[in-house]
């Protein structure tokens, strides 16, 4: 059961994952992307990572939320949905990828991993909550601030205006 | 103490003349003139202490030393001090910079710019003289490097310069790497680590890793060579020389290529000597080669100061033979080797002097005629007397004339050396009758015979003959009177052949 | 305990600092930001101080997460310093523009980043450092808000979230073969049981994002065109402040790897190897003094390299990886410091003759470009004699010799640029010299000077710290 | 069963990995990023729940992948914003003024 | 030891260079300080010669002190030098008019350089005087230094015999190299003939080749000729007592050397024997006055020589001293003649001087002296002087013998040419053939009149020296103990050829061919210059030729005259460096060029290069353990 369920969920991921890049619209790769990290949300729950796997869920759909907005509101191809084929160095790509693939999945199949030490926590959940506001809490204190300057940062290039730019047509930067 | 200040007493000068922008172009020469004629009289105090034992203490070969840590995470300190191989030549430096400062009295492309140069320029290179560290010899290496730049790209003639600078720059910024990574290489073989030069010598830290130690000394030797330059290093000279104004080819023939010779004597020879014994055929090949390549090709020109660049290759061939020669023990005694260094030592102070007068007697020429090509000339004996009579002076004492330096120098070099390297030194000996056929066809063609245009050529000023005239003065009086430097120089030679034979 | 809540006073510092410039910002008109400015250099300043105030001890804090010891010191001390020269820098760009408090809150936040990742001894902050030494970066590389500065953000931005990824990967490699724990000290334990290739490949990724931080090849992709499409402040702050903490990282990183696994020395060796010669090579062409800076700086990088690369061989190697980070980050913001001061000589051919006009900055140039050859007396001569002794000593002596021969390639074109400038010409130059890069400029060039003659105070306080 | 999870976030990565290098779109390649970390993830809780699930450590690091996923995504959506007003572009290889 | 001779070399010197560098405001006293100084010179050379014997020597170089020695030979060569000296400056007065300041400085100078050859006692000191001399002998030669034709053979003289000067720095090397480990004045001149064998032959070689070049010996001889282009009282000084005579003085000095050497005493006697017939034969064939005396130099010097190289019976000194102060007053009165007529005449055609002895007599008698003692008629010096050579010669070897007998014959003939053509009655076209070379004054100044007389006097004379009581102790003060005499048969032979010879060429004197080998002195000159001076020439421009094509920027630069400093770069490996250089440069270029490809611009271009980078990263690390 745990095997068929990990099997049919790493289908699905995978094959959303590569839908995204083969379907002929935007918006269908979005939704492909969503259905991907759903089904990686479901994995991370057969690993004992309710938590984790829940907000990997929840985090991925208002990515994809936002990542449709965007579409619509910035990209060249209006609405997301016209059919596309935006592709480079398809060829290279593919051998690359291939390469790595193959390198990776062979490692990770040969290469003698560590035994299992131990065992997870009763509550995981709790746990991880200790841990980052115990041991982990620089981590945290850490995260935090990235998160503040991620907000600053994306503030900055984002807004077509300053603060004190109140015109619309205001330049839109010193630079310029 | 006193020789840090007599060191970086020029490079003060410079500052305060360039913090002091509105100086008047007299004054500022007067200054210039006044702190190098302040070096000489210093160093010939210093030398006339040095002779009575002053200055030194123990068993110290040194005397005025001043050891203060620098980078003591490198084991480099500011360690410097003087003995009988560094006192002649830091004389001959300060003698050469005031001949030049003299001499420049009517440069008129930004005097004060030019004079703070040239000052900082004489910092370095007695710098480089007293160190006895390493890394501070190859400090003042590469600024010597810099401020000769600047020297032949801002105030050199010729459409080439700035060309003739940057080859200058790069063959000699790709030595002084070489160079560093020998020290390098003798840094990382002390134990302790350490570039003191003193220690170095005392421990000899690469003795008996053969192959080691000789890829160390080829670097160092490299670095060395270009500077020096010989043999197929020596293609950045002429074109640096014809580029560059007549003070600063007589500072870089006078001094800056003695950087080079200085430290086979200084570096090479003293702390890898097993290694410079086992290259010591190759220094005497070297020395020969350059010796008459650099006669020969200087036979053929016929530009006059690029024929007086090639002497140097043939005379600084000469004093590569005798330290290569010093370098070879069988059949000879410590005596004989000894002759063929202090040779060496005598030819580096006698070269400094000869042809810092010979290029700027070169520069008296393009001042008055726009070109350094002798078949221009012709006849010149009639209008300028002097001129013809200074410069036939310094073309005999360059030719090795008894009665001047060059002679002494030469002759301790071919009778030092021929007992060890005996074939070599017959074949090198045949370059003083190649440089005499040089002069006297220059002679012949600049001087001599009838004026073949009637275009004024006046005759030496009061202001050049000042400038050059104790230049032959000195060396007449090295001539004649030999003791003067090998009173000093004979025992620092020796115990560079004791150092070289352990 | 080691939970003691100033050990990192000098990043909480940064950190507080950013939010109260921003206030000060959002709460000042637009003429005023300043204030801003000035909050962010008082932060700066209280950083340094502190992190004056914290040296000489050697202790790890928050469950071995986080090292204080000489390495940290160095780089708190050298990023702090950085971080207000490039305030000071900047004033003639950023005063009076919409963004200006922005970009003092991200230059203290991206500090901030570099100081955590050169104290880092945990993979998860050394993750964390990674990220908050990035973003500001991306936005600071866009803040002039123009097609250049557009392409330099997207640039910087896409390969920093793809080395990014490719860490995180390397992290969980390392953790899962080191034992679990990512604090260094157990994967110090951990690692060398473990199986090569994953050690292999984890090191690998790790060295990733590292390489990216400190814009060394194979990741140094992003350096020249953000440095071309930034502003000349920001470029300067690029490629100085987030090398530091990145060099350092690595340092920290490579010291807790097992010698008998890998053959990680060579490995960095290689990339030393390949990042000063592509850096130097492709800086040959350039015209661009920006451009020209920014591979020199991926050669500078590789020179700084060589010293990870002997770490732990010889007991020079840290020491003389600090005093080139100092001499290099110096020398480097001076040389970005003269082109800022005068913004409209933008080739290097528009420098021909600059000496007449500007002697005192072309002098700054003249002591900083020969301080990146590595001319004595110069402060990165000092580095880079400490480095090559190092990496002798660590016995990796082709290395040296290639760097020797790389640097005298590097004199070309650092020789294009200043051997016309320093020619008298007849041009006429009324040009615009920005006031307050002007002095940072001199500033530099004397600082680079001065640290080089002073080597004997700056790298024995550097080594006391080391020993 | 490691080694299918490892497998598993090798194809996600990898699939990822193609995405970031084919396509032109900003929007599409960081789509290629976003399963790249997908599989970052996955290959991360298993290595926590295989190896060594009593320290959680792997826990955290999930913890910081996941922000560092989303942080990164916002930045990416702001550098998009700014490149389509400064360059009024959103492929990559239209934004490529700066080379050699 | 006295100061004396110190003084001997010091004086000169120092009033030489005076005037030198007093230069055009010295013309005026130049004259009178010279022969002031010349005569206190002589004086003292004479007072030497009296009363100082032994050693005196000052510090010097490490291995050798600077000395001084006076003994019999030295002490008799300086009083020659000193007085010869001395007279041709007093004739110089009359022909020298212009550049006295420079003549005369000149003269003094080369005065004292000889003064230290004669004296030195080591290496060091003899080198010195020996290449002062030879560099003086060029200023003097070249003297009127417009004539492009003097300048050459000034420069002619000097590299001749500096090339061979270079024996005596191989010399001075072989000595320190003989000496090892022995203390004091390593270089002393008596200490060579004691060195351990190899370099015993290396200094007897050196010193050989060394004094053949100045002695105008073979294969060296060409240059004297050209050096006639100097003044006449140059040619007098420079021909007779000094530079030329020198070369054989010190193979006199040396002879010990050369014994010891064994090979050394033989190729130098029949070096001598050799040159002797040689030059003669060509002195004999010229039609120049002064290249026949030329030539008859190297030949009479070639007895000197000769003398240096016998060891029989005691060897020949005293005759070789004998011979050398003969023919230095022989020397000096003819050549000081010959200036006289070419000064008051105009040439130094044979031709053109038909008859000259009669129209100025005085002049015509003391050359008649002259000649007749360089022709060896009985009693004159050089007959005696020659035969006490000859004597020895005899005694080691008869082939020797019958060449220096070869030689007298020859030289009797040559002598008596002479005499043929200035006592021939004048010609009725006399007037015609004069000026040949420039114009003559017709006139003798009575200043240049004493001097020819005292020489003349000194040259008949000197065969007193071969008195048996004068010449054996003269014998015993140069250190010859048994010295064999010529026997009676020996000097009537030479005396009958001499006489003979003498009678045959004066009357058939005018008839002698003057065919191109001897005027070109065996195309010596012409050897060398095809042999030497043109390979070495060739190779020199062929050398610079390589090493412009090396560094050929700076040539190229000047050519194209490109202004633009901003591309020095490029032109630097435009015009290429050197080669290796050019080429690395360009190969670096082109890796510069190579290096900015990976930039495309194209992000995903990035992102290709950098995933294939790391994983060769990783193949790396797995591979190199």
């Amino acid at each position: 059961m745990y095997v068929f369920g990990f099997a049919v969920l790493a289908v699905v991921a995978t094959a959303a994952g590569v839908a995204v890049f083969v379907v002929d619209s935007m918006a269908r790769a979005t939704f492909a992307l969503a259905v991907s990290f759903v089904a990686v949300g479901a994995e991370l729950l057969l690993l004992g990572s309710g938590y984790l796997g829940v907000i990997t869920v929840l985090m991925m759909i208002m990515e994809m939320a936002i990542m449709a907005v965007f579409m619509i509101m910035f990209m060249m191809n209006p609405a997301g949905l016209m059919p596309m084929s935006m592709v480079h160095n398809k060829r290279g790509s593919l051998a690359i990828s291939l390469g790595a693939f193959a390198a990776l999945a062979l490692g990770a199949i040969l290469v003698p991993w560590p035994d299992r030490r131990g065992k997870p926590a009763g509550d995981v959940t709790r746990a991880l909550g200790e841990s980052i506001m115990g041991p982990k809490m620089l981590v945290m204190i850490g995260v935090s601030a990235v998160l503040f300057a991620t907000i600053v940062s994306a503030l900055t290039m984002a807004t077509s205006r300053g603060r004190y730019d109140r015109s619309p047509s205001a330049p839109m930067g010193a630079g310029d | 103490m006193l020789l840090s200040l007599l060191v970086f007493l020029p490079v003060l000068a410079a500052v305060v003349l360039v913090l002091w922008r509105g100086a008047p172009v007299r004054l500022v020469h007067v200054v210039w003139v006044a702190v190098s004629v302040a070096e000489v009289v210093g160093f010939v105090g210093l030398w006339i202490a040095y002779a009575r034992g002053a200055g030194r203490s123990g068993a110290n070969p040194y005397a005025f030393d001043t050891d203060r840590a620098w980078i003591p995470g490198a084991g480099s300190g500011y360690h410097v001090g003087v003995d009988g191989l560094s006192l002649p030549l830091l004389a001959m430096t300060a003698v050469v910079f005031t001949a030049a400062a003299v001499y420049s009295r009517r440069e008129s492309r930004d005097p004060l710019q030019f004079a703070a140069l040239f000052l900082a320029l004489e910092t370095t290179c007695l710098g480089l003289f007293v160190a006895l560290d390493l890394i501070l010899f190859f400090v003042f290496f590469d600024l010597s490097i810099v401020g000769m730049y600047f020297v032949i790209a801002g105030w050199g003639h010729g459409a080439t310069r700035a060309a003739s600078a940057l080859k200058f720059f790069l063959y000699t910024f790709v030595g002084s790497l070489a160079l560093l990574l020998g020290f390098i290489g003798l840094y990382v073989a002390a134990d302790p680590h350490t570039f003191d030069m003193v220690e170095l010598t005392r421990q000899m830290p690469l003795a008996g890793h053969g192959a080691s130690a000789t890829l160390v000394l080829l670097a160092i030797a490299v670095g060395l060579a270009v500077k020096t330059p010989t043999f197929p290093f020596h293609t950045w000279l002429p074109p640096a020389h014809t580029d560059a104004p007549a003070a600063g080819s007589a500072v870089l023939a006078g001094v800056l290529l003695k950087m080079g010779t200085y430290g086979f004597v200084r570096i090479t020879m003293p702390m890898l000597p097993d290694a410079w014994r086992g290259l010591a055929w190759l220094f005497v090949v070297i020395g020969v080669v350059s010796a008459l390549w650099g006669a020969l090709v200087a036979l053929a020109q016929t530009n006059f100061k690029r024929m007086i660049a090639y002497t140097s290759v043939n005379h600084m061939g000469y004093i590569l033979l005798a330290v290569g020669a010093a370098g070879l023990l069988g059949g000879t005694d410590a005596t004989a080797r000894s002759v063929a260094v202090a040779g060496a030592i005598v030819q580096m102070v006698s070269h400094g002097l000869i042809t810092a007068a010979l290029f700027l007697l070169a520069g008296v020429l393009f001042d008055r005629g726009g070109t350094y090509d002798m078949d221009r000339y012709g006849g010149l004996a009639a209008v300028a007397p002097r001129y013809a009579a200074l410069t036939a002076a310094a073309a005999f004492a360059s030719l090795g004339i008894p009665g001047f330096s060059g002679f002494i120098a030469e002759f301790q070099i071919f009778a030092g050396s021929l007992p060890s390297a005996t074939v070599a030194t017959a074949i090198a000996v045949l370059g003083i009758l190649v440089t005499a056929g040089l002069f006297l066809i220059a002679l012949q063609r600049m001087f001599l015979g009838l004026r073949r245009d009637g275009r004024p050529f006046a005759d030496l000023t009061g202001g050049e003959l000042l400038a050059i005239g104790p230049l032959m003065l000195l060396s007449l009086a090295i001539g004649v009177f030999p003791r003067l430097v090998l009173g000093v120089i004979d025992p620092a030679a020796r115990a560079v052949v004791v150092l070289v034979s352990r | 305990m080691n939970e003691d809540p100033l050990a990192l006073l000098p990043e909480a510092l940064l950190l507080v600092g950013a939010v109260l410039a921003l206030l000060t910002g959002s709460f000042s008109p637009r003429d005023r930001q300043g204030r801003a400015g000035v909050v962010a250099a008082l932060a700066a300043t209280g950083s340094l101080i502190a992190a004056v105030a914290a040296a000489g001890s050697s202790r790890l804090v928050y469950e071995h997460s986080f090292a204080i010891d000489a390495a940290t010191t160095t780089g708190r001390l050298v990023i702090t310093a950085a971080t207000l020269l490039v305030l000071a820098l900047a004033r003639d760009t950023v005063r009076g523009t919409a963004r200006e408090s922005e970009f003092y809150v991200l230059v203290l936040l991206a500090s901030c980043g570099a100081s955590l990742l050169s104290g880092a001894s945990d993979l998860l902050l050394l993750l964390v450092g990674y990220l908050l030494a990035s973003i500001p970066l991306y936005a600071l590389a866009g803040w002039a808000r123009n097609p250049g500065a557009a392409e330099a953000a997207l640039k910087t931005y896409l390969l920093g979230a793809l080395f990014g990824i490719v860490m995180m990967l390397g992290v969980a490699v390392l953790t899962a073969v080191g034992g679990g724990q990512t604090t260094y000290r157990a994967l110090a334990a951990g690692l060398p049981g473990a199986a090569q290739a994953a050690v292999a490949f984890g090191v690998v990724a790790v060295l990733a994002g590292l390489l990216f931080k400190i814009g060394a090849v194979p990741a140094h992709f992003w350096v020249p065109d953000a440095v071309s499409g930034a502003t000349v402040p920001a470029a300067a702050f690029l490629t100085t402040v987030p090398k530091i903490g990145g060099l350092l990282a690595t340092y920290r990183f490579v010291t807790v790897l097992p010698d008998t696994l890998v053959d990680w020395r060579l490995l960095v060796a290689v990339l030393a190897a390949a990042s000063m010669t592509l850096g130097n090579l492709a800086a040959f062409g350039q015209d661009d003094p920006k451009r020209l800076l920014a591979y020199s700086t991926v050669s500078q990088v590789g020179y700084l390299l060589m010293a990870v690369a002997v770490a732990g061989r010889t007991a020079d190697a840290l020491p003389a990886l600090a005093v080139y980070l100092a001499g290099y980050s110096v020398t480097n913001l001076g040389a970005f410091a003269v082109v800022a001061a005068l913004p409209g000589r933008t080739t290097i051919q528009a420098f021909r003759g600059a000496a007449r006009p500007h002697p005192w900055l072309m002098a700054a140039l003249l002591a900083c470009l020969l301080g990146l050859v590595g001319t004595p007396p110069t402060a990165v001569f000092v580095g880079k004699l400490n480095i090559f002794t190092a990496t002798w000593d660590g016995g990796m002596q082709w290395l040296v010799v290639l760097a020797a021969v790389n640097t005298v390639a590097s004199l070309y074109y650092y020789l294009r640029w200043l051997g016309p400038a320093m020619l008298p010409t007849p041009r006429d130059s009324t040009d615009l010299v920005a006031r307050s890069a002007a002095p940072v400029a001199l500033l530099c060039g004397v600082g680079a000077l001065v640290v080089g003659l002073s080597a004997a105070v700056v790298s024995s306080a550097g080594f006391a710290l080391m020993r | 069963m490691l080694q299918a999870f490892l497998v598993l976030s090798a194809a996600l990565f990898c699939v990822g990995l193609y995405g970031a290098l084919g396509q032109q779109s900003v929007v599409m390649l960081m789509m290629g990023l976003e399963l790249m970390i997908n599989g970052v993830i996955v290959a991360a809780t298993a290595f926590w729940y295989f190896c060594a699930p009593a320290a959680l450590d792997g826990q955290v690091l999930v913890l910081v992948i996941i922000t560092a996923m989303t942080v990164e995504m916002a930045m990416g959506f702001a550098v998009v914003i700014l490149l389509y007003r400064a360059s009024d572009a959103d492929m990559t290889d239209s934004v490529a003024e700066f080379k050699r | 030891m006295s100061v004396l001779p110190w003084l001997l070399v010091g004086l000169p010197a120092t009033a030489g260079l005076a005037l030198l560098v007093a230069g055009r405001r010295a013309e005026r006293e130049a004259a009178a300080v010279g022969i002031v100084v010349a005569g206190v010179v002589a004086v003292l050379a004479a007072l030497l010669a009296a009363t100082v014997r032994g050693t005196t020597s000052v510090p010097f170089l490490v291995v050798s002190r600077l000395g001084l020695r006076v003994d019999g030979l030295a002490a008799l060569t300086a009083m020659t030098v000193g007085v010869i000296a001395l007279l041709v400056l007093v004739v110089a007065l009359g022909e020298i008019s212009a550049g006295r300041w420079r003549f005369f400085g000149l003269m003094l100078v080369f005065v004292a350089a000889v003064m230290l050859t004669v004296l030195a006692d080591d290496l060091v000191g003899l080198l010195a005087g020996w290449e002062v001399m030879g560099a003086t002998s060029y200023a003097l030669i070249a003297f009127s230094w417009t004539e492009p034709k003097a300048v050459t053979a000034g420069s002619t003289a000097l590299l001749t015999t500096r090339a061979a000067d270079i024996g005596l720095y191989l010399a001075a090397g072989a000595a320190l190299a003989g000496t090892a480990g022995m203390g004091g004045s390593r270089l002393g001149l008596s200490r060579l003939s004691v060195l351990p064998s190899p370099w015993l032959h290396v200094a007897a070689a050196g010193v050989l080749v060394a004094a053949a070049g100045k002695a105008a010996q073979l294969p060296f001889s060409f240059w004297l000729s050209g050096a006639m282009r100097g003044p006449s009282p140059v040619s007098a000084l420079l021909h007779s007592a000094a530079m030329v005579a020198m070369g054989g003085y010190l193979l006199l000095r040396l002879r010990g050397l050369l014994a010891a050497a064994g090979w050394a005493a033989t190729t130098t006697a029949w070096l001598g024997a050799a040159t002797a017939v040689a030059l003669g034969a060509v002195a004999l064939l010229q039609r120049d006055l002064k290249q026949l005396l030329a030539a008859s130099t190297s030949a009479q010097l070639g007895y000197v020589v000769l003398a240096a190289g016998l060891t029989a019976r005691g060897g020949a000194v005293q005759g070789g001293a004998a011979q050398f102060v003969a023919h230095a007053a022989t020397k000096a009165l003819l050549f000081l003649a010959a200036g006289v007529w070419l000064h008051a005449l105009g040439t130094k055609q044979l031709s053109g001087l038909v008859g000259a002895g009669r129209r100025y007599r005085l002049v015509g008698a003391v050359f008649t002296v002259g000649a007749a003692s360089l022709a060896g008629l009985p009693p004159l010096s050089l007959w005696a002087s020659k035969d006490a050579v000859l004597a020895v010669a005899r005694g080691q070897s008869l082939p020797l013998y019958v060449a220096g007998l070869a030689g007298a014959v020859l030289a009797a003939g040559y002598a008596g040419r002479m005499i043929g053509v200035v006592l021939r009655p004048l010609p009725v076209d006399a007037e015609a053939r004069y000026d040949t070379e420039a114009a003559g004054t017709r006139r003798v100044r009575a200043v240049e009149r004493l001097p020819l007389a005292v020489l003349a006097l000194a040259a008949a004379a000197l065969g007193v020296l071969e008195l048996p009581a004068v010449a054996g102790r003269l014998g015993v003060a140069l250190g010859q103990g048994d010295r064999v005499s010529p026997s009676w048969g020996e000097l009537a032979l030479s005396g009958g050829l001499a006489v003979a010879a003498v009678a045959a060429a004066a009357w058939r004197g005018n008839r002698v061919p003057s065919p191109r080998w001897a005027l070109s002195w065996f195309g010596l000159q012409a050897a060398a210059g095809a042999v030497v001076v043109r390979p070495v020439l060739g190779l020199a421009r062929l050398l610079a030729r390589v090493d412009d094509r090396l560094l050929d920027p700076a040539v190229a630069g000047v050519a194209t005259g490109t202004r633009r400093a901003a591309r020095l770069a490029a032109r630097l490996d435009d015009h290429g460096v050197d080669r290796a250089v050019e080429r690395i440069v360009s190969g670096t270029r082109r890796l510069a060029e190579f290096a900015r490809r990976p930039q495309t611009g194209q992000v995903h271009q990035y992102y290709a290069q950098a995933a294939v980078l790391l994983g060769f990263a990783v193949v790396l690390l797995l591979i190199v353990r």
